[in-house]
């Protein structure tokens, strides 16, 4: 994945449980994608088992999960659990959003996150080309 | 089987609400004759078809707000506070996500973890969960019209539960369940869910109670106008073959004065000339407008100032409801002083606006009016030929080839080739019409439109300034040049 | 002796500058030599006439806040949060009433409770009493222009003082300092007075540094608008005789849409006109728009909607600078939070409105413009007739007459005949319009106009209408019916 | 000073210092001019001394003072003193408008200027009904 062609690496995307917040995701996806991403977009309603299959299909090297509706706290816990028996070891997960109900200090949603499993946890003001430039320095070489 | 609009039957519907009712337990509960009775009990003072029928009759504009949190107690208090330090005219209960997708177990279970915690874990009023007896007192402990809000594929047992407990209007619709509430669930289930529904509040309004659904077409993230009118006369006259003599429509503001207000005015006139040319004569419309409904400023000062200004287009717009966000809605579900807060400052815009009639700039308004219609028209008139004068039958096929379409819609099977853009003035124009049926004129005006930001910031108009439209407001300014 | 509109000889200048910079000890510190050097120093972004210049070429509209606080420390700090979390383009500071009427050792002894009780005892920043060096650390403090700002019959000290320490522009002028700031001093004392100020400030033009007044005709409470026209026109023309080249004119929001934009449009018109008849063809005007001036709610939140309301109307009407009070202004000198809060909110709406160059009805407008425009005449013309062409002699006897007049004056000697009240749409028109010469086409569009309001109520409108309208908005609404 | 026709009082009214916010007690003077006061109107800018000798020349029988710029915790006290000196023992002074700078509690500007010898303050939300009706009562019979 090197080749100035090739793309940079594989991604799954979509939005968790029964949210349907869908504009932000479907723009990363954009960029994502401009960027030389493969993105394989599993859009709005998306169950922890179809984010882990649609990664062991497409071999994908992230899965992004995006949450809006302040139920990630209750819809999260468990993908990582998930990856691992399924085989994807290792596999980065990116989550973002508007995470949580109520004015929680943002550290503490990001050490949750983190704790069950995610890789890195964004806020909803963070800027897309900053998510795309993470995912290019995670991804690089 | 395929769904026409033709009012469903006696046994069709006593068939159906067997069904609805056992979803849950508490389904039980709901006894029709009795909630009627129920119902009757109540002044007019808190049945909304009746509100707002004043309302338009004397002119009012009345404020609403919506809150849901998972506590009955809290509930109850968010709508004291709200009636006496917001002012507020009409209350909105947001039905949480899980109940909407029948998740009920996980719902029952973030009732428990947040009564446990004292936090909350839910994102709304779990209406299923408490039933009658204890909804009808969080409905009782205020005086004015309330509305049970959400959209969702299926929302029978929740308008059950609603309408039997003191509510007596409901949000969704089917063709923005569909599109923009579901993934996979097809336009026919929903639209046949949707009879349902307004087959209920048919049999309400038969039965002495008016009964009112609140129409929308689709959410108003980016997306011209004429796309939201065509869907929301679809479920209006799947509404009213189901016997609704009262409905609200909504419109979404997205920030240019002109067009908002346009929207107001052309949405009712259009939906009218509809049901008249198809029969139904003896249904009141009312017009609600939202406050912006896009990505929120994160400063709460700066987002009570879009908010306000969202009320003023309302105004000008001579809806008979206005709904008020609040200041916090970038950051969370909002506290019931904040909310308050920010009905007051609602009001107080509704009240300087209404005092003054304000008017536009009569050549844009009217311009803006008449492409709305004939755009909307357009739509609406191919749905009834492709369904050969049915409206249901039409909208199924309108909506596989894209006749009927959505911007970012989460359902599969919506085609999702349009795309929506702002021009210069800050006005959501059309910058792919996909498959909608437009013909020159149209196609050209919003081309035009388009062009003069491309002159002006001499550059193209592509999908990055769409990602850049989307931040509108929230990045401080309503179009980035 | 009798002032006429003639420039102020060295001589006078410098006898009267002499006796001014001996009035408190503080005086002796300025030194105009020195002075104009240091303004040298300053950036161009620093310069308030240079910035409000550019703001007409490109269109750009500036915000403005105005806080005074006794302590210089207290007062740099609200400066810094105002630029850096309320992003204020320029900022206004407010000397406080005592040192404004000169009663340096009150103002003292108030500094010094308030230092030392740690609570605030003074309205304003005392900047004659902390003088130039500590002042020019002030307005060091901030990378953007600054205005001294209050109104007294004499504000000479005070303008040395200021503009020998960093400020570029200053509020007040000698009919609104006569009419609204004092009891029994006549107008030719405050007009030879601001002579001085504008002939201070053309002869830093002269040396090369653009000082501005900005001129106000009175307070915008319940006052129709010819009538501040009026009176801003006559200082405009005395700053010009004295070399001022670049003034800005205030407009004071009293809610009505229409009547606000058109005054923002009307004023700089009418005056270019006179100044341009007058021969002082080198004047650069811009406009200023001030938020409502009347009582405010109480409540912030309901302010802060009256406030952004006010904003839409000024950045209808085009102005360079819109001046943004705050959430708290009914209740107190407001923090410096609540003060960043409000000019976070006032930016998004000027973006908001101005990204979509919002026009109201043309029609309304152009009658309200016209109207405004020609009340204004009649009355500079008849100053410039008792005048025989004098503006100050003209003023003076037109004062004493009432041809000049004021609603709700604090001198003596203004003959305090007009009495002005919301028509039904909330904008102000006389009620009375005392020695006004006005023809029978301007007496009988307001006799319309208010005339309409009475059949709206079925009652007459009276001084019990204008007590009621001066408590607009403060009770929620723009006209009581 | 009962018959319906005899006025109910002679008040003097005025804004203390250099206060020029004239709105306010011109509403209130016209408002209980009509209620059957006589008032004697001092306007803006009134000092201690001119609102003794005002009250002494009209046999007033209260002084109503309005302060709005903030400062009347400066300029307020030693008025009573002033009265009780030129031989105005037991005139009513009453004081409205908004007193204090900084949002000190209501009770504690009320306890404030009642201790410097004021018979009744008033906060700005007031109605000028309210206060006529207080006056009325005041001086009845
Ligand atoms: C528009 C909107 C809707 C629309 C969505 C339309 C659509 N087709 O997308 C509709 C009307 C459908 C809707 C519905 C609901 N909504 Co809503 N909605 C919003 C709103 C106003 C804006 C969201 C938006 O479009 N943002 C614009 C995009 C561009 O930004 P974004 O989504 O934040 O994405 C950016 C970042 O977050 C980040 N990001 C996002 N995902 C990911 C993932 C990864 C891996 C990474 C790296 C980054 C990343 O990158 C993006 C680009 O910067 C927000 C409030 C706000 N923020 O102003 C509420 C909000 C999100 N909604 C809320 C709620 C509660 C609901 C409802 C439950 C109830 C209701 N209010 O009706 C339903 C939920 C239904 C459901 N089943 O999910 C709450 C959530 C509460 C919480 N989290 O604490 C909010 C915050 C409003 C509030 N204050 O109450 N909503
Ligand atoms: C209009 C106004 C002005 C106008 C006044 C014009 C005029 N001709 O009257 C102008 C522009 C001149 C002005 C100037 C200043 N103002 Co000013 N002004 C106001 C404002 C916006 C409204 C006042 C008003 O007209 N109210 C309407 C009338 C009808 O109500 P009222 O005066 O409150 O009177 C009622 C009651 O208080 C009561 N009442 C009043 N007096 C009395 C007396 C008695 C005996 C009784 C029983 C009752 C009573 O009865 C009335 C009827 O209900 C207020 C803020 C607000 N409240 O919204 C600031 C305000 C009063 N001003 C203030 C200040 C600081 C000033 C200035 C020093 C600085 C400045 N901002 O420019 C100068 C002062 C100059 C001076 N030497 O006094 C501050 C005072 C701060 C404080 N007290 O803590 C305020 C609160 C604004 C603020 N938040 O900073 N101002």
């Amino acid at each position: 994945m090197s080749g100035s062609e090739a793309p940079k690496g594989t991604l799954v995307t979509g939005l968790i449980g029964e949210d349907v917040h869908i504009a932000g995701i479907r723009i990363l996806e954009h960029a994502l994608r401009k960027a030389g991403f493969d993105v394989v977009a599993l859009g709005a309603q998306v169950s922890q088992d179809e984010f882990v299959s649609a990664a062991v299909e497409s071999r994908a090297d992230a899965i992004l999960v995006s949450s809006l509706s302040g139920h990630a706290d209750a819809l999260l816990p468990g993908l990582r659990e998930k990856c691992d028996e399924a085989g994807l070891q290792g596999i980065r997960l990116y989550l973002g959003g508007q995470l949580m109900i109520g004015d929680s200090r943002w550290e503490d949603v990001e050490a949750k996150f983190k704790e069950a499993g995610v890789d890195a946890v964004y806020p909803p003001d963070v800027q897309v080309a900053q998510v795309v430039a993470d995912l290019e320095a995670d991804f690089a070489g | 089987m395929a769904v026409a609009n033709k009012r469903l039957s006696d046994e069709e519907f006593g068939r159906q609400r067997e069904e609805v009712l056992s979803m849950w337990h508490t389904g039980a509960q709901v006894d029709f004759d009795e909630a009627v009775e129920f119902n009757k009990t109540l002044p007019p003072a808190k049945n909304y078809a009746r509100q707002l029928a004043l309302a338009k009759e004397t002119g009012a504009m009345l404020t609403r707000s919506d809150t849901g949190v998972p506590s009955v107690d809290e509930q109850t208090e968010y709508l004291k506070v709200l009636q006496e330090e917001g002012q507020c005219d009409l209350f909105g209960v947001i039905i949480d996500s899980l109940t909407r997708t029948h998740q009920y177990q996980a719902a029952e279970a973030a009732i428990e973890k947040s009564h446990r915690t004292g936090e909350w874990f839910l994102n709304g009023f779990p209406v299923v969960h408490y039933g009658v007896a204890t909804t009808r007192k969080l409905t009782g402990a205020v005086g004015r019209p309330l509305q049970i809000r959400g959209v969702a594929p299926d929302w029978r047992l929740i308008l059950e539960m609603g309408l039997a407990s003191g509510f007596s209007a409901s949000s969704g619709a089917g063709f923005i369940s569909f599109s923009q509430f579901s993934k996979r669930v097809p336009l026919e289930t929903t639209i046949r869910n949707y009879q349902y529904n307004y087959a209920l509040m048919g049999r309400y309004e038969e039965a002495g109670v008016p009964m009112l659904p609140e129409i929308s077409g689709g959410v108003g993230v980016l997306t011209p106008n004429s796309l939201l009118h065509a869907a929301t006369v679809v479920d209006a006259l799947v509404a009213a073959e189901q016997g609704v003599k009262n409905m609200s429509l909504m419109v979404h503001t997205q920030g240019n004065f002109v067009q908002d207000a346009a929207a107001m005015m052309a949405l009712p006139q259009v939906c009218e000339e509809y049901l008249h040319q198809l029969g139904y004569d003896d249904v009141t419309l009312s017009v609600v407008a939202t406050s912006w409904s896009g990505k929120f400023p994160e400063d709460p000062y700066e987002a009570l100032a879009a908010i306000c200004l969202g009320v003023v287009a309302s105004v000008v717009g001579r809806v008979q409801v206005v709904h008020v966000k609040t200041m916090q809605e970038a950051v969370t579900i909002p506290g019931k002083e904040a909310n308050a807060a920010s009905l007051r400052a609602g009001k107080i815009v509704v009240n300087m606006v209404k005092d003054q009639s304000l008017e536009l700039d009569h050549d844009a308004m009217d311009t803006e009016k008449r492409m709305q219609v004939a755009e909307t028209k357009a739509i609406v008139d191919k749905v009834l030929e492709m369904g050969e004068g049915d409206i249901i039958l039409g909208a199924v096929k309108a909506t596989e080839v894209g006749v009927l379409d959505q911007v970012f819609a989460t359902n599969q099977h919506v085609a999702g080739k349009v795309i929506g853009v702002r021009d210069l003035k800050g006005a959501v124009r059309y910058l792919d019409h996909g498959s909608l049926p437009f013909g020159t004129e149209i196609l050209e005006f919003h081309r035009e439109k388009i062009s003069e930001r491309e002159s002006n910031r001499g550059g193209v108009v592509d999908y990055d300034t769409v990602v850049q439209d989307l931040f509108a407001i929230s990045t401080g300014t309503l179009v980035q040049h």
